[in-house]
């Protein structure tokens, strides 16, 4: 399997009023050719930094890129000119935003706006990429009629395919969706999810899909990351994450949500609140509200360990440092 | 589009029949009696009686009204009480002159205000953005007419570019002795604008569908005039068409200061000697100017937004 | 049904609202029972009108008709003072736990204010208000050190707390739950929930729990009705409800829901069209543009739900008893 | 989500707290308000020194003539030079103070009740009332605030109570209007339908819940309509329809200074600079309020 996109090291943090924001620590992943990568992890976890961090679309100020490499088919995206990272947005790598709502110019109508990616990156007429524009709008089952309509005219779900339609115009490599269906009712989800597998086979594209729903996770990607305070806490394949977890906070979520295929009167859930990214705690990001905290949770930082090949967790517990028994069996 | 103009023009009628009502009850308000003030103190009971009946003022306040209104409608807005001549006439002469200031001011206002604005916003913080926000902050604070003065004094008197005061005669000449009066109205909007301008842009840089623009790899210049300015915009248009009002409340001051032959120093001559057609005349005119600019603006706004169109053809009034 | 000590029962309530565009038939001849200590869930999509029906039930908007019977009386009937009164017996919990507190109240505020507008303890009882106001805190949770904090100053999960407080402290026996975890994260959604199921063990409470999350639902519920476009399209009991789905809509909806366990695929059941809202209704199953299996009948003829296995109703004509 | 741990174990702050402290931390805002209050100063010690001289100080420095001194240029003497009939600009714009700000303070504080009152009930119950109310001031907002306020002095006559009314009366439908919206806003929050979850009354939740919560831009827009009176004030002094001579107010000063623009400078530079500051610090007080009432607004 060859990797499409590497992400290497990447630490990014914003500077606020409040105090420095570490969003990112030192994440790597890597998406692989025509493979969907699932980004897992709660609000202020870092998924959105991550997701603009590819794309070089960090706001700078207040944002700081500290570290990192972004390879793409092996070239360096970090070390591109601003003029050659637009060359890159839109055609090789695309992205679909969170909220459908706010995510088209409500001054254009959606043809303009989806023409305007062709024309800027393909060598064709403006005739020609209407006529694209128009076969956009079919693949993602919207009638190319209404090309000529504005956004508000649409409804959260249409506006969800036209941008996809938008940003698949020009047959992008790699896929960026940012939570793209937690704004839509869950039936209009399965419907969005269901259309972007299938462009996704059809025009070979690799997703890295990011999100908080683990079931949106099971039902569409083949490899997946736990992200956790800015922290790739554990990845591996999707078999790795849901049959084999081995880190504390990944079985917490598991266990936070309500099982639809088993009866289970109480839930389990994660104690305490997520750590003040303005100061996170020392050592093991998750050692606050991890049941089997020991001292060198709380001293020291855990290293990325390998389970099997693929899959790798960052925990004392797979270092053999500290043991689940004495806790489990109280 | 032309069912919502018409519309917009049917919605207009009322709002014209209560403002004006409002100016004729305030000026009926006015002390001293008309018949005495035309014919001077010393006239017979008599005549002034006579005088009354033949002005109508021995009606209701409502006949009076209706009247003034049917007169209005036929371009008539009654005689001046000092000399004797037709309000419209004299109206019809000053009313393009303060068209022409207000509406130059506003050309001052937007195409400085506009510019100013979104450059500042692309480069906040920078030296340019601090700079812009002080002067603008200066000039919204001063008031117009003092502004005139001191372009008076600076341009005139020191430099001797431009004219103190008067309209020029030709092309040129009008021209010239407009370009002091046109800053000093439009002085104040300028900055006003400016200062919208710059935090609507910075609004919109924050919205979502710019993030979209961007990852599409469009260069910064498209996105900018055309993502960002369009949305940027709308507010602002709704700003200007009510600063039209200002500007023509700034324009009875400015034409005072440069002696211009408009509305405004018209009306103010009218108040100090008590000619009450000729104020109310002045002052109608001007809120039916007004209403005009404004309902001008609306149909832009609805040009501009398709959410406002849409939401018309879906048969809903919009306010 | 009737030998379970029931506590209120819904009878044909509607709430319309005028909007430019015509009426909005936001919730449409809605009837149902609650048993004491039970949870009846709401579940639907946005616009079903879920919110709406748990307002009406409250008088929060006043319903346009039907009966909402609280303890053998229509409380729809009652003036200012009775309503009033009855308020302490019914409370509600809100989804958005930003929107849903006073920025202008401090935690023991937004808690005794309940107190003193139902006249419980007059304001000039300090003390006593105070130490109910512990208690309350106390109960959910809340670490008494954050007393004086506004609500400004805390998370998500800690707020939704505090509306929780809110709401039991007049000790209501009957609490509409509205979508109260839908704004919080899975970890933090867990713990508001098992509170809430203490609660309920601990005090008897009768819950009426909105929500458009299906797992969430299944895991409190007792009975659970599905609303379409302002009517209850099935009303069954978990289990029935999950094993057996029998409307369409509700088979729709369920094997949409991503599962999370990538062995488990679900055939989803395909729904046509989108999501209209309900204004200026015509005659028919409401479903009818949607639905795969519609036939003429469904276009012209209304529906209403009827029993096809004992708790199990469901408003089809394609489902014969 | 970053405050949930750093406030626990410090003193809790009030919203209004917050706002105090983002304020103080606005170095312009805060020289407005000096300013400000140091005008307000100035216009009560003025005041209580003519209480207690009876006069005779301003009789003596403020209106007095004294032709000798006529349009002298600014010295040690006249600090701000003299008018066309030798008196004092120094001392006429120290005396002077008080017009501008109290009849402008005055006028809105009149405009914000009257226009509040009506905008709450339009915003409050809505539908009918509303519809009504906000037709009415439509009629008025189609007349220009200047227009209006010259036509009602014209009307009146000029004097200070009148100019106090003209300045007014065209605010009222702008408050109106802003107060309408900002309850508009507040009134549909969850919050408030918790207070009617447990009975609460229309009085209560109207003046306990929804004003406190709405009057953020409502004392922004009185600062802001404050700065804006004080420049209309300015105007109509200067058209002659305002405070009338001999009265020292800053507009009515440079009444005169058009004719005199050749020969005394002064008199059209000094009080036009004293109202530019006035304005502009009761401007900087108002952005810095706005920033700090609502963060979010903040570029």
């Amino acid at each position: 399997m060859t990797k499409l996109l590497e992400v290497k090291n990447l630490t990014i943090c914003y500077k606020t009023d409040l105090g420095v924001v570490n969003a990112l620590n030192d994440v790597s992943i890597s998406v692989e050719e025509g493979k969907t990568f699932g980004l897992v992890g709660e609000t202020g976890a870092g998924k959105t930094t991550l997701a603009k961090g590819i794309m070089r679309l960090t706001p700078i100020p207040p944002g700081d890129v500290k570290s990192g490499q972004i390879l793409y088919n092996g070239k360096d995206l970090m070390k591109l000119e601003e003029a050659e990272i637009r060359k890159i947005r839109g055609k090789h790598i695309s992205m679909i935003f969170q909220d459908p709502m706010t995510s088209l110019n409500p001054v254009m109508t959606v043809g303009d706006q989806i023409a305007e990616v062709v024309i800027n990156h393909e060598n064709i007429s403006v005739k020609d990429a209407y006529v694209k524009t128009n076969e956009m709008l079919e693949l993602v089952e919207i009638p190319s009629e209404r090309s000529s309509e504005y956004p508000h005219q649409f409804s959260g779900g249409m506006k969800q395919r036209v941008i996809i339609a938008m940003a698949l115009a020009c047959n992008p490599k790699l896929l960026i969706a940012d939570e793209p269906t937690t704004a839509l009712d869950v039936t209009i989800q399965a419907q969005v999810l269901e259309m972007m597998k299938e462009l996704k086979n059809k025009f070979n594209t690799s997703v890295l899909l990011i999100t908080h729903d683990l079931g949106v996770v099971a039902q569409n990607c083949d490899d997946v990351a736990v992200i956790y305070a800015g922290e790739v806490v554990e990845s591996g394949t999707v078999r790795d994450i849901f049959k084999n977890m081995k880190h504390p906070y990944t079985e917490g979520l598991f266990a936070s949500i309500p099982n639809i295929a088993e009866d289970v009167r109480r839930l389990k859930p994660i104690d305490g609140l997520m750590p003040d990214p303005t100061s996170l705690p020392k050592g093991c990001k998750f050692h606050t509200r991890c049941k089997y905290a020991q001292d060198v949770c709380r001293n020291e930082h855990p290293k990325m360990t390998l389970v099997n090949d693929r899959h790798i967790v960052r925990c004392f517990i797979q270092e053999n440092l500290v043991s689940r028994r004495d806790i489990d069996e109280k | 589009m032309s069912k919502y103009i018409i519309k917009r023009f049917l919605m207009l009628i009322p709002v014209l029949l209560g403002a004006t009502f409002f100016v004729f009850c305030i000026m009926d308000m006015s002390p001293g009696d008309p018949a005495v003030i035309i014919l001077g103190p010393d006239a017979s009971p008599e005549n002034i009686a006579d005088l009354k009946v033949e002005l109508g003022l021995d009606k209701p306040l409502m006949v009076r009204y209706f009247n003034f209104i049917g007169n209005l409608i036929k371009g008539d807005l009654g005689t001046s009480y000092k000399n004797n001549i037709s309000v419209m006439d004299q109206i019809r002469d000053k009313l393009p002159n303060t068209f022409l200031l207000a509406l130059s001011g506003m050309l001052v206002a937007v195409v400085v205000g506009i510019p100013v604005g979104i450059i500042s916003a692309k480069k906040q913080y920078s030296v340019f953005d601090n700079v812009t926000m002080v002067v603008t902050l200066i000039l919204a604070a001063s008031p117009a007419f003092w502004l005139g003065l001191m372009l008076v004094l600076l341009f005139s008197l020191n430099l001797g570019w431009f004219p103190s005061s008067g309209m020029g005669s030709g092309f040129g000449g009008v021209i010239k002795s407009l370009i002091l009066p046109a800053i000093t109205v439009g002085s104040n909007t300028a900055a006003l604008v400016a200062r919208m301008t710059r935090s609507s842009m910075l609004e919109v840089i924050r919205q979502d569908y710019i993030d979209t623009a961007r990852a599409k790899g469009l260069k910064e210049s498209v996105i900018t005039y055309k993502h960002m300015l369009k949305n940027a915009l709308i507010p602002i248009i709704t700003v200007v068409g009510l600063q039209f009002g200002v500007l023509l409340g700034g324009s009875v001051m400015t034409e005072t200061v440069f002696s211009w032959p408009g509305v405004g120093r018209f009306v103010v001559e009218a108040i100090k000697t008590k000619d009450i057609p000729s104020v109310l005349g002045s002052v109608v005119v001007l809120c039916i100017l007004f209403s005009f600019v404004n309902l001008f603006v609306d149909i832009l706004y609805a040009y501009v937004d398709p959410r406002i169109k849409s939401q018309y053809k879906a048969g809903r009034s919009s306010k | 049904m009737k030998n379970k000590n029931e506590i209120l029962c819904i009878n044909h309530l509607k709430k319309y609202f005028s909007t430019p565009k015509g009426i909005l038939h936001a919730v449409d001849d809605v009837s149902f029972v609650i048993n004491s200590n039970e949870t009846l869930g709401v579940v639907g999509e946005s616009g079903c009108g879920k919110s709406t029906l748990g307002r009406s039930i409250l008088r929060l908007n006043e319903p346009t008709s039907g009966e909402v019977i609280f303890k053998g009386e229509n409380i729809l009937q009652y003036n200012k003072e009775k309503m009033k009164k009855m308020r302490s017996k019914m409370q509600i919990i809100f989804q958005d736990p930003y929107a849903s507190l006073n920025p202008r109240m401090t935690v023991s505020q937004a808690i005794s204010a309940p107190l003193t507008i139902q006249g419980v303890y007059k304001s000039s009882e300090k003390e006593k208000i105070e130490k109910k106001v512990s208690e309350m805190m106390d109960l959910v949770g809340l670490a008494s050190r954050l007393k004086n904090t506004y609500p400004h100053e805390l998370d998500g999960g800690r707020r939704q707390r505090i509306g929780v407080a809110r709401a039991l402290v007049l000790n209501p026996e009957f609490i509409v739950c509205d979508e109260p975890v839908s704004a919080l994260d899975v970890s933090i959604q867990a713990q508001v929930l098992n509170l809430m199921q203490d609660l309920q063990e601990q005090f008897g409470f009768t819950y009426l729990f909105i929500t458009h999350n299906l797992s969430v639902v299944k895991h409190l519920s007792d009975n659970i009705v599905v609303m379409y476009l302002g009517q209850l399209v099935e009303k069954a009991t978990p289990s029935q409800l999950f094993k057996n789905p029998l409307h369409p809509y509700t088979k729709a909806l369920l094997s949409a829901i991503p599962v999370p366990d990538p062995d488990l695929k679900m055939d989803r059941v395909k729904l046509k069209g989108e999501l209209k809202s309900p204004i200026n209704v015509k005659p028919g199953c409401r479903f009818t543009k949607r639905c795969v299996y519609a036939q003429p009948e469904c276009e012209n003829k209304d529906v209403s739900l009827k029993e096809i296995e004992p708790g199990h109703f469901v408003a089809c004509h394609l489902v014969k008893g | 989500m970053s405050n949930i741990t750093k406030h626990d174990s410090e003193k809790s702050r009030s919203l209004w707290q917050d706002v105090a402290r983002r304020f103080v931390n606005n170095k312009l805002a805060v020289c407005g308000l000096i300013f400000f209050v140091l005008l307000i100063l100035i216009s009560i010690s003025t005041i209580m020194i003519d209480i207690i001289t009876d006069n005779s100080i301003y009789n003596e420095y403020v209106v007095k003539q004294n032709l000798a001194e006529k349009l002298a240029k600014p010295s040690l003497e006249h600090i701000f030079g003299c008018d066309e009939f030798g008196r004092s600009i120094f001392f006429r714009m120290v005396w002077g103070t008080r017009y501008s700000l109290f009849i402008g303070i005055i006028a809105i504080f009149i405009a914000t009740v009257i226009g509040g009152f009506l905008g709450g009930i339009a915003g409050y119950y809505g539908g009918k009332i509303d519809n009504v109310i906000m037709r009415v001031m439509d009629v008025f907002l189609a007349i220009p605030s200047m227009v209006m306020a010259i036509a009602l002095v014209a009307a009146l006559g000029a004097s200070t109570f009148n100019l106090l009314l003209s300045i007014a009366i065209p605010q009222i439908p702008r408050f109106a209007r802003i107060v309408r919206v900002s309850v508009m806003s507040v009134k549909d929050m969850e919050f408030i339908e918790a207070a009617k979850a447990v009975g609460a009354k229309d009085k209560l939740i109207i003046f306990g819940y929804i004003l406190p919560n709405a009057m953020a831009p409502i004392i922004v827009q009185a600062t802001l309509g404050t700065a804006n009176a004080i420049l209309a004030i300015a105007g109509l002094s200067y058209l002659g329809l305002g405070v009338q001579p001999p009265t020292p107010e800053w507009g009515s000063i440079l009444t005169s200074a058009r004719m005199y623009i050749r020969d005394a400078w002064h008199i059209s530079v000094i009080p036009g600079i004293g109202i530019m500051l006035t304005v502009l610090s009761l401007n900087l007080f108002g952005d810095g309020l706005r920033d700090a009432l609502d963060p979010k607004l903040k570029n």
